[in-house]
């Protein structure tokens, strides 16, 4: 028998410190994947984000520096500018890259900076405790909206990626989610894309992904996977936002 | 007298409420209390842990580096613990869960098999409270009639029924060990 | 009063909204994320309350800009990387002479570092980290009583001078739970009045607030006139406190949750007759610059222990003007030690210079 | 079909049970030992069966959807 | 004979220090005639920006508070939670709001802040001596963009009104331009909207004003307002951008 | 090399070119304009040059600390306000030890204040206005031609102790023009190479640089490792300069342009006989402590002079340890005093205390 | 049409022409004496007109496009 | 020998320019030379100046408050500025836009009618240029070889025929005043 399924190269050894059924992890094994398809390893740089995702140089076996909440964009657009020739990516969550992080996202894009977004979008701010997100649904219960947010206080989500897609110098965006077979591998795939068409020069390029937060969602992994089918999607479509490559149906 | 006592479990076995009630019982009884819950990045993944100090005088530090007693809920806060515990210390283990034992020979050591203990509650929940009658019953920090007080205050503004029942856990603790 | 046993952060929320605060605008970030969440459970309750989760620290601070300079008694809190980025933000605080209140329960750095208990930011909230001449009153707790206490003198000192308050916390109070007495609400009807407010040019001349002054000479008297608030709380609201100083022939000198342990270490220590005393700063700034001075015509040996690489230590130094020799300890990276440990170093010092 | 089978980290494992939620034959369970970090690991029903009685097709979507990297996936 | 025209009476009788042709000028005095018209300058309160208005309470006749850099609409948060019954506008740059101030100005938007913004778009950093702003069009030389912005190294433009639009918070957004009397028409009627929905609690509303910096476009007045005419709207197309008040036939 | 007329903003655009820097991010303020204009005319001509005009000062610092941890020479610059923007990021290169050269024309603060020379972010700037224990290299220099030769430097100092160096202008160095000798350029070539640079990991085990370090233990040692570095630092590269100091009787401590009018003053001073003399500290940190504590061997009459409310004044009663008498004197807010008046002040102070 | 008149005020005036491009009937003209601030303040050609000869409609377009509110419009 | 002289002007009408060249001819001529110009917000809407010193010694500060001459280009300079010029010193007036006269009497006032001299270049413009000439002529702090040298070095670099007719300014002016 042939062992058809493991551990992405490109990934350490090291066990991930996430939460049970947290999407982070899969996201993190995805990534690897495609390095390890595109064999990229030796020419890759992450720039992991204040998050959860903090330690991601724990478990990438790649270059990454880190950059401090928000600014992931700001340090890519450095590393890139001196490194031209490199592949950069961003792994943030939806705090770093849509609250604190709204102007350096934004104008990453609009510059056309030639890097890539993983933006994990899971509603929450999951390393802090489960505060409010930009990106948490109106309804939604979390430890800084503890009578579920209200559009009258607490405001609306924001919808960042489709204010990207505005943006002239973005050149591919796309929603996805790992909350299936299926969407893991639509994620797999726009992550792919992603990573060639920066190669191929397009510009700033980037891939939400919907994924689950069961600690602070306090729900189980399984029902978060089913919240993010019923609930989520219906604010955050899944979907391509934006595609510039001229080959919108090989995204899946 | 200065105690200091370290409650250490899983995230959701409720080790911060122990020290909570702990803590709040020493208040009442008038004396200095200081209740230090481990936070952040720590608990992910890990052991949750909460130390309280109960003392006639002023408290310098919450920390407990060397405490007198320590409230092991599992088996990682076993190995993390066990050092810890000054010599003549005791230790409380969960003895459902924890299958090692210290391998020091200076500590008094109490086993409550919990999971176990719960079986003869209405809800089959509230460890963390029967652990807590055990574990007054041989430290003799605070009295039972005092902590039935604090669960009372703590728990009825909800739900009468939850004071009940967190009172018959804690008694269920309090009699288990002799 | 019956004391409540609450935590350090819930305390800081609670003093807050007891001493009228109604508008708190924040960011989270451990270890002071209780302050915020404690803020966004009770604010809506309480009348006129606001709660704002912003989008950045930058954003909080002048949201509590805009809210200070309406009249509100406002606050903010964060830690570390957060209080940096607020920094801007404070030294127009205090050109624009804003009253607010802003807390930081400070954590190890510099960068993200971690979120143990630490005290380097002192010289950061000391010094003022922003641009320009200016100081904050600087408040440095070293129990959640204390917490309680100055978070809601913060309040009035703010709006008695028009400046802002820092309340320099760290993680292990922000966390820690202790019995507190609470501070009595102050109805809103009792705020003082600010006659400077900008609340719409109803009835009285238009007035704006700026900070904005390019003629030089016109910036030069701005300066002077916060000059001479700065004396003047230089002069009258210093705060500290000495433990076993009569006849002590040894002085630590620490301030907050460092200051607390020490004293821990200092009653082992006077148990075994070594006559070591300690002077706690409870303003960092103003710092008890004459109490220490006071100190050191009879004390010549002391020593500085601070959870950092030694910034109040500069102060201290100050302060004895070359009148005493000073041995400093210091733990960066939010390490705490325990009395037991400080004793030693303390006594270990002391029988060196031959006190004992 | 080709015949498959997997195999599980059970000290990677921390029981979330997404893969549960996928194996279209019901073939992952959960079990009551916990392991080093006080998760209770999921078992492979079919680790013990012979090859030709396994309904495991080899499909991966239990490992895909495994969040800890802990399942390896064999097929002929 | 009686005066048809004046200055209006919420502006001081300060001469302006702004340059020859500059469109601050006009839009001040718009706004103050709004003022008068609609009787707020006893409830209205502005949030001038640092930028060539950071002297703006110099001229207005009603209260302000100055905002540091790109953070009026956050100050103007603070205003408008202590005060909700008076009238809060922020009065900021294309760098202020479009550059330093982006989160700041997306998330009020998001949060409905009821707040107005006039965002006086001129397409350089007029203040600081005509440095390149985000708004500044392709081709346009700067200070900062000497050869002229190219997208490659400089960057694309950034349309900040269309991704405010996109905000769930925000109610109105029209773009408009002072650059002839019928638009200086339609701005001071796009102005009194805004502030009329601001106190009917409609939420986030802005009008962005395309605006003449003849000193630094290099260009005399009269030229400065053909060019915008010319050049400027086909990049910043005027009109309507996001009318939720129902009343879109009312704006002009 | 002939001598060119040069504006101080220039210079440093220059200085930088020549030092092989190639990056440079930043975000306009006065009165620092001229450096990203020039940097945008220059740095595209320049070999594998990239000029880029961030969308904020936050921005600009986080692309700097980027650049450098790929291993690039690069710089940032802005004044006041943006400075403290610039805080975490600050405190993050030195987390992070990343080499990077910051450039502050100062300007009169607090708030938005003016855009007249002030040296009134001499606390952040030596302090450190970022959280966490840490300190950057700080020059300040008083002429163009330092302005080149220290800008220049900044970037081997940066690189050699993996450290940024900040160099501490003001609006009327940024803005004169002066004759300056230029430094020799660089080629690209010779510049160190970092074998700690993250270039993707071709070749080599993958690495990573992080400032987030949980475990106390180990971030204590982390600033342990910085301290030893800082304490280095502070050995081996504190310049200062003296004028007139072998006969003094008296002491002018100034640094930067304010120190060039007491110059100018004390020349007169000294042809009136008036026995005056000058320390200019040109490393703000590390500071000549040991130098000023020389001198208060023989002299016991100091003068301090700054324009601001007085923050080096504590470097220097530091230095002193109590011995010797300080007469302070400033000008907030963007005054420019004349050698004349300083002559006076001095010369009134001088005869006070009875030295002529 | 009813008739009108415009008073320009030399010392608010920074001769930026703006109202004389937009004058349906060329009735604003530069003119080269400076102000205080060195400017030199456009003029009303009709301002020594009597009623009846002038053109000015006092349709205020001159006004409303004058950035320094140096433009008071009078009409009948 | 130390001299400060202040220029100043409208914005476009070159002072800085004129500031620029008098300090590189004095830098050629082997003299200390500061060079200040005024800068932002003090430039938009007012006037603008620049102030330069010339020296045989080191230079301590680049501000004039008390300058030997003052070189006024319009009238808002003159108020500016007539009163801060040392007893004694010297004004250069282009009297074509100026038309009041300091009041103090203890000035040597030169009167330079640019917009009448001008006229006789062949471009109609250079009044700057053509006010620099009368000033080293007066002022004698540099020679006209200098400043016709720096002239090249500054011009000639886009277009010869821009050297030579700064040329025929300059010494326009250096003819101008006898
Ligand atoms: C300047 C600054 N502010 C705040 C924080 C605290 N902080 C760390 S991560 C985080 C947000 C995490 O949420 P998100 O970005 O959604 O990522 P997740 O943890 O959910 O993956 C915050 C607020 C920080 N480290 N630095
Ligand atoms: C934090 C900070 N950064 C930079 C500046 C300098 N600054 C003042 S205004 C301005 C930009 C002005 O441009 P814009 O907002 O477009 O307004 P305009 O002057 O063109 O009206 C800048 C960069 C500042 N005051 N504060
Ligand atoms: S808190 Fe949420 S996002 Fe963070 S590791 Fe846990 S499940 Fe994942
Ligand atoms: S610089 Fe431009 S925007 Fe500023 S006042 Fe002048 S014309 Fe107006
Ligand atoms: S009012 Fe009309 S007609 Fe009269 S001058 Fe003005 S623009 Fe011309
Ligand atoms: S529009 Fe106004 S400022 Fe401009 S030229 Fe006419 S009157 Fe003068």
């Amino acid at each position: 028998m042939k062992k058809v399924f493991g551990r992405p190269k490109s990934l350490k050894a090291t066990p991930f410190h996430y939460c049970p059924g947290c999407g982070h992890s899969i996201i993190h094994r995805l990534i690897g994947e495609v390095i390890d398809e595109m064999n990229l390893q030796e020419k890759i740089i992450g720039v992991p984000p204040a998050g959860c995702a903090v330690l991601a140089y724990n478990y990438f076996d790649i270059d990454m520096g880190e950059a401090s909440h928000g600014r992931a964009a700001a340090v890519a657009t450095g590393f890139k500018r001196v490194l031209p020739d490199r592949i950069v990516f961003t792994y943030q969550g939806d705090g770093d890259m849509a609250a604190i992080g709204t102007a350096e996202s934004i104008h990453a894009a609009a510059r056309g900076e030639n890097i890539t977004t993983i933006f994990v979008n899971n509603g929450v701010y999951g390393m802090t405790g489960g505060q409010m997100a930009p990106t948490t649904i109106l309804g939604q219960n979390t430890t800084t909206s503890p009578r579920g947010r209200k559009e009258k206080t607490e405001g609306f989500p924001i919808n960042l990626s489709e204010m990207l897609a505005i943006a002239r110098g973005s050149s591919y965006i796309e929603r996805t989610a790992v909350n299936t077979p299926a969407n893991i591998l639509k994620t797999k795939k726009a992550i792919a894309k992603a990573f060639r068409l920066q190669m191929q020069g397009y510009g700033f390029t980037l891939v939400e992904i919907l994924s689950a937060c069961p600690t602070n969602w306090k729900m189980d992994p399984v029902k978060s996977s089913k919240w993010i089918d019923e609930v989520m999607t219906s604010h955050f479509p899944l979907g391509v936002l934006k595609d510039n490559s001229g080959d919108k149906k090989d995204a899946h | 007298m200065l105690i200091k006592t370290i409650f250490s479990g899983f995230g959701g076995q409720g080790v911060i409420m122990m020290g909570y009630l702990l803590a709040t019982a020493g208040m009442i009884e008038g004396k200095n209390v200081t209740c230090l819950p481990s936070y952040g990045a720590e608990v992910r993944g890990g052991t949750a842990n909460c130390t309280v100090v109960v003392s006639s005088e002023e408290i310098a530090s919450p920390v407990a580096s060397e405490p007198e007693y320590a409230v092991l809920m599992n088996n990682p806060s076993l190995i993390r613990f066990q050092n810890q515990v000054q010599s003549g210390g005791t230790v409380f283990l969960n003895s459902s869960l924890i299958e090692d034992r210290p391998i020091r020979g200076d500590l008094v050591i109490y086993e409550v098999p919990l999971n176990d203990l719960i079986k003869q509650l209405s809800e089959n929940r509230g460890a963390n409270v029967v652990m807590l009658g055990a574990f007054i019953k041989k430290s003799g920090l605070v009295t039972p009639e005092t902590m039935i007080r604090v669960l009372k205050d703590t728990f009825s503004g909800k739900n009468p029924a939850v004071f009940k029942s967190n009172r018959s856990a804690l008694m269920l603790g309090y009699e288990y060990l002799k | 009063m019956p004391k409540v046993l609450m935590r350090g952060n819930h305390v800081v929320g609670e003093a807050a909204i007891r001493a009228g605060c109604r508008y708190y605008f924040g960011y989270p970030i451990t270890p002071q994320n209780e302050i915020p969440e404690y803020m966004s459970e009770k604010l809506p309750e309480a009348e006129g309350g606001v709660f704002i989760q912003a989008e950045s620290e930058i954003a909080s601070v002048h949201m509590v800009i805009g809210a200070s300079m309406a009249g509100g008694r406002v606050m903010t809190s964060s830690s570390g990387p957060g209080i940096s980025l607020k920094q801007e933000g404070i030294s127009f605080l205090c050109a624009l002479e804003l009253p607010a209140v802003i807390v930081n329960m400070s954590r190890g750095g510099p960068g993200l570092g971690n979120i143990a208990p630490s005290q380097s930011d002192y010289f950061q909230a000391t010094r003022g980290g922003g641009h320009g001449d200016y100081r904050t009153i600087v408040f440095g707790p070293n129990s959640c009583q204390e917490l309680a206490d100055l978070t809601y003198e913060g309040f009035n000192l703010a709006d008695k001078y028009r400046t802002p308050v820092l309340v320099l916390g760290d993680g292990m109070l922000g966390q820690m739970m202790e019995p507190v007495e609470l501070p009595q609400e102050i109805p809103l009807k009792k705020l003082p009045a600010k006659d400077w407010a900008l609340t719409g040019a109803k009835g009285r001349a238009s007035r704006f607030i700026r900070s904005l002054i390019l003629d030089p000479i016109k910036e030069e008297e701005h300066n002077w006139k916060l000059m001479r608030k700065y004396e003047k709380i230089t002069r009258e609201e210093v705060r500290w406190e000495t433990y076993f100083a009569d006849d002590a022939k040894m002085m630590v000198i620490a301030f907050g949750i460092a200051a607390r342990i020490a004293k821990g270490a200092i009653k082992r220590l006077r148990e075994e007759g070594v006559k070591v005393g300690l002077l706690r700063p409870i303003t960092l700034w103003p710092f008890p610059f004459k109490a220490i001075k006071e100190i050191s015509k009879k004390v010549k040996h002391f020593f500085v222990f601070e959870m950092n690489m030694g910034q109040m230590l500069e102060d201290v130094k100050l302060g004895l003007e070359g009148n005493g020799e000073v041995h400093f300890y210091g733990r960066p990276g939010g390490v705490i030690l325990t009395p037991l440990e400080i004793a030693r170093v303390i006594s270990s010092q002391y029988y060196q210079k031959r006190l004992g | 079909m080709p015949a498959g089978m997997i195999e599980i980290d059970s000290e990677l494992c921390k029981d979330c049970k997404l893969c549960i939620s996928v194996c279209p034959h019901h073939l992952i369970e959960p079990f009551n030992q916990l392991n080093q970090k006080g998760y209770a690991p999921v078992i492979f029903t079919e680790s013990e069966h012979k090859k030709e009685d396994r309904k495991c097709t080899g499909c991966a979507l239990c490992a895909m959807m495994c969040p800890e990297i802990a399942i390896e996936v064999h097929r002929a």
